[in-house]
């Protein structure tokens, strides 16, 4: 693995964006951040600019209004980039599935990479998130190599 | 030798007059063109010419002093109709203030005899190269701004005749008055030159412009009665008027007072507090007269006046307060400068500033401080010319003189901007000259004793501070471009323009690449007149014995790095992306996002001017207070 | 003073309080609502889990005793565990890992 | 030059709805003059859902888990306004056990919601390391809230007619403990909070919203108490709170310094009304079945975090209700929060935007028709 | 130009800088992070970070603004140089001002207003320090009698002994330079910024990165500078920068972020007050 990789897979900085949740998942991910949990030691700062983002974390469903704020916060990310869907209702709408103004889960909108049940989240479930989204992302520097 | 050497004195004083008169008779505009550039071709060959000529003074025939005489009376008497035309008491009193001792000491005293009434040495021989470069490029520019100008106004008839006529005069003005060794003959030029001034500015006629460019008339003639005081002091103390003899002559009070006295006219031409308001006033004219009078005339009449007498005063009290005044002005109208809106007003005060700080260096008055002066000059000059052409040209286009319209030029006007751009950069950032000046005076601030030097090393620390600050965020402003769209946008400029702009932009910046050469060849034989010499400076170096600064090195490593950049950026290319607006972009276009009802609004962006921290008015009537308590203590100093 | 130099310069020559999850297991708390599995054994297909699911998350098929649970969709509020009468639905105390893809759990007979 | 000189031109910025230091997704069209703030033109809806609607749709007993999540920070709140709201739409009585516990896990709530807060308010004026130390301490509330209902964040503890869970005594004797220890930890940072200097430089003297502005604009909640006015839903005694002693938290100087220190007294008030409910709470049974179907109207108000919370419901004597109408805190505070904004820096949005504690979620009141819809 | 031994010396320590600086933003994030009773992140955190950004998609706002971001660092490495190559000080102050405006340029040509207004405090940054400095500079070189470093070097006494309250001054200009709590107003490191990434903002993927080993560079030259105050011995003046650096952290973790208006009062009057009152102190003392 090249030094460069390593220092992608070393270092996601997230950028955070409330696509209708509750706060619930929110707060978790602000927790995650915080001495208890401490993201920091992955290398993750919550950067909350999309040019300097890796990986978007979003959280609640989709909806009428704010999915063409998701689309531009995604397309405003360079690539390599990485998507979890945080918490039950950004997977699939949850609790609000049947909320007329619900779109679903925010795959509708963006590409995921991670979906990550819960409701909400636990702090723990967003490591072990980040942890795949990176496996998945050394998985996809490892083919590229091959080819 | 001689003779060729009073040849060229001849032509740069003579054939400014001559083709101006030419100009003003003269009608049509090729006419014109063709006789205003040969004019400047010629200033600039004969002033490079006088390079090579070594120091020398002479009289010219009776027939001149009779005629300084006579015009002297004329423009006198002229001030005076002026002032009643326009009803300006001071311009009436400071008029007869000059005309009855005027009269008085040419009448009864017959003091206006001197030996060696013109003297042409390496101070007159700089002052007259700068005049004649930088002004002739001036002129030259003008031909295509009037035009424009006049296109603007929608003028039936041209008054450009009357126009050239005042700006080759006020060359020729300068030069005369470099030359002049008796105070008499500096002082008609002195005239000449507020008289220039006064009919530049009030060149549209307007309202404003009248009432401006009376106030810079009373200005001046405060300088005009100075200098008579001067006059008289030499007289009754050294029992002659010619520079030379006084400045040699022991120091006593009273002739410090007259020392005192050419300061304060010094002050009033140079535009130091309390006299900066004609200076902004004069922004009412074309843009070339304020190019004129910021680079290379007038305001330098002052500054050369300071640099010719400085040696004399080494070690006076005088030369101090000269110097607080010269570091309060650059202070204050850097801070001044930040917040204001119209363009011509920054270039002002930032023109008031710099000479306040040349001046606060010819006051401090040590080897190192007053090549500090002459290199700042140098620079100042060229750099000046640069951005009030840039300015012109911009004010022109786009209609408008306040910056806030100046966002984004870089996109609409890509030759223009990037002159201007440069010009900027080349008053206050390294590696260019006015940066090497400004370092030197530094050095010669911290080699002069502390109590003195303290309230000035502040002063010049948040100066200069200040000065960054409001150069860098007009700077930036104009590049404020989000897209390259716009990229494609082809300026066309007339002839006139390009080569003046570039000429100037060349000359500057190869001169600062230069700059060894330049201190070697032109500042230091001029130093050396009157200092024993400070700076060393080898092909690539220039030591001050404090520090050292490695334009070579610098100039390299800055080309280095850009070629560099250009080559690493162009590699790495990039996808040009929209701003980030929270992620509320609207698609397709680069600064709208959507709000309230999904309505699209732009973002945009103010200009920085820090306009509720920076109370002008009050800063204002400070500066004209302090302005004139350093005044009032330059006299007193000499007492005590 | 700024007054919170003491706790900061304390916080400096103490252990960190993280957690070093995922090398160290980061401890339960007891009764945590985690994962749910169902019996199908006790399940009678009743659906009154299916009825009450706040968000619609169990599926049951009478016909096949199949129960489908969407582990993506589960609010993981115990309502269905409250609810069956059978006690066919057991809390687990682990939570539901993250995945790559959205899948379904079945639970047949 | 006179036309040159007139007004400034000013800037124009969105703030939101993604931004780093309001998590939540509103957009707040700034206009500066220089850093100056001259006008704010907020713009919502990007949360909204349709709950309300929803909550028409379902069965009226599988509501109290889309209550709780019109927001998680006072879920453990909205379920209890809903439930109370049924109650009353069902005539059902509430055990006295059952309402002691609501109390305190509504004071959990608050508890968790202020730290919470304090935190986030901590790390908007850039102070980051305290943001972390009351996150630090916010643990300990957490999990309480994990101790009790099974889940860090969303207790779903309420149940038509009761709770759901006891709390055994260990349990009680935890709370106890673990209360002692929050508020040694806490200590420090409500010492800061009330004397630190730069804090105080900070949050002083900006978003001045006059006790009559407040009054007229209909603050709620800590924005209105921080203006000098002592409304507190909980002083109308619904739950057990009648039985308890308290007195709503004041303070006079009308700024964000203000709200903040309403909110750190607040969270002492807290535990002080858990101790004592946990004291005075009487053995007895916890849930009141009724199956009746709500029938009527009812309105209920609670005194939420972020202030007044109003539930209005309607019944008609089906397993649906006819409309469920809920006004939550942050809406009436959005208008003093626009209020309170014009005049002050940039560098003042982030102290004055939360010092109303903006809780986006609970906000999405106005009907957003969306343009796919129409 | 001979190659000799110190020349190798400067080339070798001008060449360490950005790493020196790296390690030291490792250093500083790791000591944030036990302050805040964190673990924080590995120590050489900040190279995966540029490397990382490196490597990214190459996104621009504008084909000035990559240019600027490399000049930012250029001109940085070249301020750096004068300190490395034991050159003039002053330049090195004007050399860095010339860094800071290609900084501030490149996020003015974005016309983004975040970066706008970030660029704007980044010109009150540089009006509050630079004066500061400057004036430490001057009283360094009144006391020593030149600007060069070497000179400065060679002088005997420990220049801390004579100009202690200029090194109290030299934290504050740390705190602005390093964008730490209370002055980081035009963009901060890692803390939420009511201007999202300030100055900064627009930059991404490599330009970000360009950006950042400038301001590490620029770091460390401040640092170097710091380490004059006792040249005799390159340890204790090693020490006396670490010393200050570990203080900008800890005022970082104590203080909220104040407005620009109070930086500026701050700088000022400390800056000024502190230094004036030292030189005339010396100058009563006839050691100037
Ligand atoms: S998953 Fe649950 S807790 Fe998370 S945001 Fe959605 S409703 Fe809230
Ligand atoms: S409620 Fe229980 S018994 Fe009924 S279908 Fe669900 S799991 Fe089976
Ligand atoms: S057990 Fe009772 S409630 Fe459940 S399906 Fe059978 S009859 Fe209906
Ligand atoms: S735990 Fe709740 S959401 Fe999940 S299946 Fe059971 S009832 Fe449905
Ligand atoms: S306004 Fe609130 S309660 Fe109503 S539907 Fe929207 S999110 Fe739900
Ligand atoms: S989109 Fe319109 S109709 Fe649908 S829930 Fe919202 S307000 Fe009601
Ligand atoms: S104010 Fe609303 S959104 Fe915020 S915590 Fe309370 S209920 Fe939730
Ligand atoms: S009758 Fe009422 S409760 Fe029964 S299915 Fe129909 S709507 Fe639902």
């Amino acid at each position: 693995m090249g030094l460069i990789q390593k220092s992608q897979l070393k270092s996601p900085w997230v950028l955070h964006f409330d696509c209708g949740s509750c706060n619930g998942c929110d707060i978790e991910i602000l927790a995650a951040l915080t001495p208890k949990f401490d993201l920091e030691r992955f290398g993750i700062v919550n950067i909350g600019d999309p040019k300097q983002a890796d990986v978007l974390l979003v959280t609640g469903p989709a909806n009428k209004r704010n999915h063409r704020v998701l689309k531009n916060l995604y397309n405003q990310m360079p690539q390599p980039k990485l998507v979890i869907a945080v918490g039950t209702c950004a997977c699939t709408g949850g609790v609000f599935h049947n909320c007329p103004n619900v779109l679903g889960g925010v795959d509708n909108v963006v590409p995921v990479d991670v979906y990550v049940p819960g409701c909400a989240v636990r702090p723990e479930q967003i490591i072990d998130a980040v942890v795949l989204a990176l496996n998945k992302l050394a998985g996809l520097a490892q083919s590229e190599e091959e080819e | 030798m001689a003779i060729y050497g009073q040849t060229l004195v001849a032509l740069t004083v003579g054939l400014p007059v001559v083709s101006g008169l030419a100009s003003l008779v003269l009608p049509g505009k090729t006419i014109r063109s063709v006789l205003v550039s040969v004019t400047a071709l010629v200033l600039i060959g004969s002033s490079v010419s006088l390079l090579g000529i070594s120091e020398f003074t002479y009289n010219p025939g009776h027939i001149y002093e009779t005629a300084v005489l006579v015009l002297d009376f004329a423009l006198l008497f002229y001030f005076l109709y002026v002032g009643m035309k326009s009803k300006s008491l001071p311009v009436i009193g400071l008029s007869l203030l000059q005309l009855v001792p005027v009269a008085y000491f040419e009448f009864v005293l017959h003091g206006v005899k001197v030996e060696n009434i013109l003297l042409v040495d390496r101070l007159s021989v700089f002052l007259v190269l700068i005049v004649n470069v930088v002004g002739s490029v001036v002129v030259v520019y003008a031909l295509s701004y009037m035009e424009e100008h006049e296109h603007h106004l929608q003028l039936k008839e041209s008054r450009q005749g009357r126009f050239f006529f005042f700006m080759l005069l006020l060359l020729g003005a300068m030069n005369g008055m470099v030359y002049s060794n008796s105070l008499y003959w500096l002082y008609f030029f002195w005239e000449i030159t507020s008289l220039c001034c006064y009919e530049l500015i009030r060149h549209d006629g307007t309202a404003e412009a009248n009432t401006n460019a009376v106030t810079a008339l009373w200005m001046a003639l405060i300088g005009g009665v100075a200098f008579i005081g001067t006059m008289f002091v030499g007289y009754y103390t050294v029992g002659s008027i010619a520079l030379t003899k006084i400045m040699t002559a022991q120091l006593t009070p009273i002739l410090l007072v007259g020392f005192a006295f050419l300061a304060l006219a010094a002050f009033s031409k140079s535009a130091q507090f309390p006299f900066h308001s004609w200076l902004l006033g004069a922004m009412v004219a074309p843009t070339p007269v304020s190019a004129l009078l910021h680079s290379s005339t007038m305001v330098n009449a002052g500054i050369y006046l300071i640099l010719r007498i400085a040696p004399a005063l080494k070690g006076t009290y005088l030369s101090l307060v000269i110097a607080a005044v010269g570091a309060v002005t650059f202070t204050l109208t850097a801070i001044l400068a930040i917040r204001q809106k119209v363009s011509k007003r920054v270039l002002a005060f930032s023109t008031i500033g710099n000479l306040g700080l040349i001046i606060m260096c010819a006051g401090i008055n040590t080897s190192l401080s007053y090549t500090a002066a002459v290199i700042l000059l140098f620079f100042h000059s060229i750099s000046k010319g640069l951005l009030f052409m840039g300015a012109g040209v911009v004010e022109n286009r786009i209609n408008s003189r306040n910056i806030e319209d100046w966002e984004g030029l870089i996109g609409k006007l890509p030759f223009t901007t990037t002159v201007m751009l440069v010009g900027m950069a080349t008053m206050f950032l390294p590696p260019f000259g006015m940066l090497l000046g400004k370092w030197v005076a530094v050095d010669a601030i911290i080699s002069t004793p502390l109590a003195f030097a303290l309230p000035i090393i502040i002063l010049i620390c948040i100066g200069s501070a200040a000065t960054t600050f409001f150069w860098g965020k007009w700077l930036g402003y104009l590049t404020v471009t989000p897209m390259t769209a716009q990229k494609q946008v082809k300026e066309t400029l007339p002839t006139p323009y390009r080569f003046a702009m570039m000429g100037l932009l060349a000359v500057s910046i190869v001169f600062s690449a230069g700059a060894p050469y330049i201190i070697n060849n032109f500042v230091n034989p001029l130093i050396g007149e009157a200092y024993k010499l400070s700076v060393t400076s080898t092909l690539m170096e220039v030591n001050t014995g404090i520090g050292s600064f490695l334009v070579g090195p610098f100039w390299i490593a800055t080309v280095a790095m850009v070629l560099l950049g250009v080559m690493i950026t162009k590699k790495k290319g990039g996808v040009i992306v929209p701003a980030y607006l929270g992620g509320e972009n609207v698609p397709e276009k680069p600064l709208m996002f959507f709000t309230t009802a999904d309505g699209e609004a732009e973002a945009s962006v103010s200009t920085v001017m820090l306009q509720s921290e920076i109370d002008e008015a009050s800063l204002n009537k400070f500066a004209v207070i302090i302005g004139v308590l350093l005044i009032i203590v330059m006299f007193l100093v000499e007492v005590i | 003073m700024p007054k919170l130099l003491g706790t900061i310069i304390r916080n400096l020559f103490s252990k960190p309080a993280t957690v070093n999850y995922p090398f160290e297991a980061s401890p339960l708390v007891e009764g945590t609502r985690g994962s749910i599995s169902f019996n199908m054994d006790r399940c009678d297909q009743c659906q009154d889990c299916e009825r009450v699911c706040p968000s619609a998350a169990i599926k049951v098929y009478p016909d096949d005793k199949k129960i489908e649970w969407d582990q993506f969709k589960c609010i993981y509020c115990h309502l269905c565990v409250e609810t069956c009468m059978h006690k066919a639905i057991t809390a687990l105390d682990h939570v539901q890992s993250p995945d790559y893809k959205k899948s379904v759990t079945v639970f047949e007979s | 030059m006179s036309k040159q000189t007139k007004g400034n031109k000013l800037t124009v910025f969105p703030y939101g709805p993604q931004h780093p230091v309001l998590p939540e997704p509103i957009q707040l069209k700034f206009v500066v003059d220089e850093e100056k703030i001259v006008d704010v033109l907020p713009n919502i809806g990007y949360v909204h859902r349709g709950i309300e609607r929803a909550i028409e749709l379902n069965d009226y007993r599988r509501n109290i888990y889309i209550c709780e999540r019109i927001c998680g920070i006072c879920n453990f709140m909205h379920g209890m306004a809903y439930t109370e709201t049924i109650e009353k739409l069902t005539d059902t009585v509430v055990p006295v056990r059952a309402s002691y516990l609501r109390t305190i896990w509504a004071e959990l709530a608050r508890l968790q919601s202020h730290m919470l807060w304090l935190g986030l308010f901590a790390e908007s004026i850039g102070f980051e390391s305290l943001f972390m130390q009351i996150w630090k301490i916010r643990e300990i509330v957490l999990d309480l809230n994990e101790r009790t209902g099974g889940h860090r964040i969303h207790l779903s503890t309420n149940r038509i007619g009761g709770v759901g869970k006891d709390m055994d005594a260990n349990l009680i004797s935890t709370y106890f403990k673990q209360l002692d220890k929050l508020q040694k930890n806490y200590d420090p940072i409500a010492n800061l909070f009330h004397k630190d200097a730069a804090f105080k430089e900070k949050t002083q003297n900006i978003g001045i919203l006059p006790k009559k502005i407040a009054n007229h604009l209909g603050a709620v909640g800590p924005v209105i108490r921080g203006s000098g006015i002592p409304q507190d839903m909980r002083t109308t005694g619904y739950e057990a709170y009648g039985e308890l002693d308290f007195k709503p938290i004041t303070y006079d100087s009308e700024d964000v310094y203000a709200r903040a220190l309403v909110r750190v007294d607040e969270t002492y008030q807290s535990m002080e009304i858990m101790r004592q409910a946990l004291k005075q709470m009487p053995d007895g049974p916890i849930l009141n079945k009724n199956e009746k179907f709500p029938e009527g109207t009812a309105i209920v108000r609670v005194e939420q975090p972020r202030g007044e919370c109003f539930y209005y419901g309607i019944g008609n004597g089906t397993i649906h209700l006819e409309r469920c109408k809920i006004r939550t805190p942050t809406m009436p505070n959005i208008p003093p929060l626009l209020h309170m904004l014009v005049g002050y820096e940039v560098a003042d949005i982030n102290p004055i935007v939360h010092s109303i504690d903006p809780c986006i979620s609970c906000t999405e009141r106005i009907t957003y028709v969306n343009k796919e819809d129409a | 130009m001979a190659l000799n031994t110190s020349t190798i010396i400067s080339i070798v320590f001008l060449a360490a800088m950005p790493f020196l600086g790296g390690i030291l933003m490792g250093v500083d994030r790791r000591l944030t992070a036990r302050m805040q009773n964190r673990m924080g992140p590995p120590l050489i955190q900040p190279f995966y970070d540029v490397l990382k950004l490196w490597a990214k998609e190459p996104y621009i706002a504008n084909n000035i603004q990559p240019l600027m971001a490399f000049m930012y660092l250029g001109f940085a490495m070249l301020a750096a140089s004068f300190v490395a190559f034991q050159l003039d000080l002053l330049l090195m102050l004007f050399t860095t001002a010339l860094a800071d405006i290609c900084l501030i340029v490149a996020a003015f040509s974005a016309k983004s207003p975040y970066s706008y207004i970030g660029g704007r405090r980044e010109f009150l940054v540089m009006l509050s320090y630079e004066p500061v400095l400057l004036l430490v500079e001057i009283a360094i070189s009144l006391v020593t009698g030149t600007f060069i470093i070497k000179g400065i070097r060679a002088y005997e006494t420990p220049l801390l002994l004579l100009l202690p309250a200029a090194y109290v001054v030299m934290q504050v200009v740390l705190v602005v330079e390093m964008k730490k709590s209370p002055f980081d107003v035009s963009g901060s490191a890692h803390a939420h910024q009511e201007l999202v990434r300030g100055v900064y903002t627009e930059f991404s993927g490599y330009t970000m990165a360009l950006v950042e080993v400038g301001h590490w560079v620029k770091v460390v030259t401040m640092l170097a500078i710091v380490g004059l105050f006792w040249a005799p011995n390159p340890f204790i003046g090693t020490a006396l920068a670490l010393a200050l650096f570990v203080g900008a952290i800890l005022i970082d973790n104590v203080y909220p972020r104040l407005s620009w208006q109070r930086m500026l009062k701050t700088t000022w009057t400390i800056g000024f007050g502190l230094v004036i009152v030292n030189l005339l102190a010396l100058s009563f003392g006839g050691v100037i």
